[in-house]
């Protein structure tokens, strides 16, 4: 039985592993360039879309913060959202009687 | 402005540190041990955070895995027991 | 309580808190000109609140009542989604104080400007702060065998 | 290159201590390692040679790191740290509760 799951185990790895092998390679997203150059790059409208015009639309000199507050808000809320209920799951488990 | 080959070592030996540390924290029979050596990867990573031109993520990272990380697995490890099996 | 460690680390803690409080808000309040924001400069400051926790004594956490920390994450919620629906005429996100030049509407990389996002970010500072507090402070108190 | 196949190798090996590890603590370690892996791969993918960072105070021209990947990565930050706290809580009740972390042994207890 044990030896079963042990080699369960190793077969769930080398596939995870595969994959990954598998993603970087494909020339389509050119993972393996590192530091990517201009023409290849399957994302760099957004980028320069990002670095052009983010200042314009939000007002502020730091862009990371632009994107985490203005651009891309309601990721920040679903953070929010994880934040407030973590720690309430934390407080609930740890409380006297909370289990038991 | 360092050159490209300084900066290549730097980041070789960084990033050796990196995988060392955590491969020491995961072996270690010892769970206060495999803490304080997360502590010691986390700053390792914030530096090659750094390197790699995100000052942002680097203060993150510094001050999540310095600070509210290791003193949350000291409080866990405080309250069970210190040696695994 | 018994004290946890002599008076030498106390008043060592006590002096390098100062500093770790107002680097902490320089980033919060910076975070739209330098790097920052209003995580790290939360995660900054609920890291000085735990260094005075571990020098004074896990027993020091009672001193500060739960339900403030409670009422400072959800008034910081609360002022992050106002902040966030004031621009509702023309979609939730919209940064209507830096495009109507409401306020906090100066030149960009002026320190009044950028229209909502540096109160944003105290807001989600504040947030932060009180709830990665209050939960290394239950997770210090309660819990545990029964001590 | 170095950095993709160290990202590579970290989340790995944090799949492999979650899998292989009995301790529960340990677990947790192998999952906070796993997440230092994807961030620092998605960090990796956001870079430009040359670059500079994404900030306008004090810019010189020249190209810049992208930095959507950098804001998605701040954001994880905070969320892993949020499940590292309800996580250990999570352990200390189980402690409480049945007295061992081994995981066979907890399986053992109680159908």
């Amino acid at each position: 039985m044990n030896t079963i799951r042990s080699i369960l185990a190793v077969s769930a790895l080398l596939v995870i592993l595969f994959t990954f092998i598998l993603i970087s390679f494909n020339p389509g997203y050119g993972l393996f360039s590192f530091g990517h150059p201009e023409e290849k790059s399957w994302r760099i409208a957004l980028y320069k879309y990002y670095i052009e015009n983010g200042a314009n639309l939000s007002g502020g000199a730091n862009i990371v913060t632009d994107i985490v507050f203005d651009l891309r808000g309601y990721d920040t809320l679903g953070e929010a959202t994880v934040l407030f209920t973590a720690i309430a799951g934390a407080l609930a488990l740890l409380r006297r009687g909370g289990a038991k | 402005m360092i050159s490209v080959a300084a900066q290549m070592v730097i980041q070789g030996i960084v990033l050796a540190g990196i995988f060392l540390t955590a491969l020491y924290a995961l072996l270690q029979k010892d769970l206060l041990a495999s803490a304080l050596m997360l502590a010691a990867m986390s700053l390792l990573m914030s530096l090659e955070f750094y390197l790699l031109q995100a000052p942002d993520v680097a203060i993150a990272e510094a001050a999540v895995g310095a600070g509210v990380s290791t003193l949350v697995l000291v409080l866990g490890i405080r309250k069970t027991g210190r040696w695994e099996e | 309580m018994t004290r946890t460690f002599s008076r030498i680390v106390e008043t060592v803690a006590d002096f390098f808190l100062i500093f770790i409080i107002v680097f902490g808000i320089y980033i919060i309040t910076h975070g739209h000109l330098t790097p920052g924001g209003g995580f790290q400069g939360g995660v900054v400051l609920a890291a000085g609140i735990l260094l005075l926790l571990v020098a004074h004594g896990f027993s020091f956490a009672r001193k500060i009542p739960e339900e403030l920390l409670s009422d400072l994450e959800a008034i910081g919620g609360i002022a992050f989604i106002l902040l966030a629906s004031l621009g509702f005429g023309q979609s939730f996100f919209y940064n209507i104080l830096w495009h109507e030049k409401l306020a906090f509407a100066e030149q960009v990389g002026r320190f009044f400007s950028g229209g909502a996002i540096p109160l944003m970010n105290l807001s989600v500072g504040l947030k932060v702060v009180a709830g990665i507090t209050s939960g290394m402070f239950a997770l210090s108190l309660f819990g545990g065998e029964e001590s | 290159m170095m950095v993709y196949l160290t990202a590579f190798a970290l989340i790995m090996l944090g799949i492999a201590g979650m899998l292989f590890r009995r301790n529960l603590l340990k677990i947790i370690m192998a999952l906070s390692v796993a997440d230092s892996g994807a961030y620092l791969l998605l960090i990796a993918i956001g870079y430009r040679s040359g670059g500079t960072a994404p900030i306008l105070t004090g810019y010189e021209g020249g190209p810049m790191v992208d930095p959507l990947p950098q804001a998605l990565v701040l954001t994880a930050i905070v969320i892993g740290v949020c499940v590292l706290i309800m996580a250990v809580s999570l352990v200390v009740n189980v402690y409480r509760h049945y007295g061992t972390l081994d995981v066979s042994e907890l399986r053992r207890l109680r159908g």
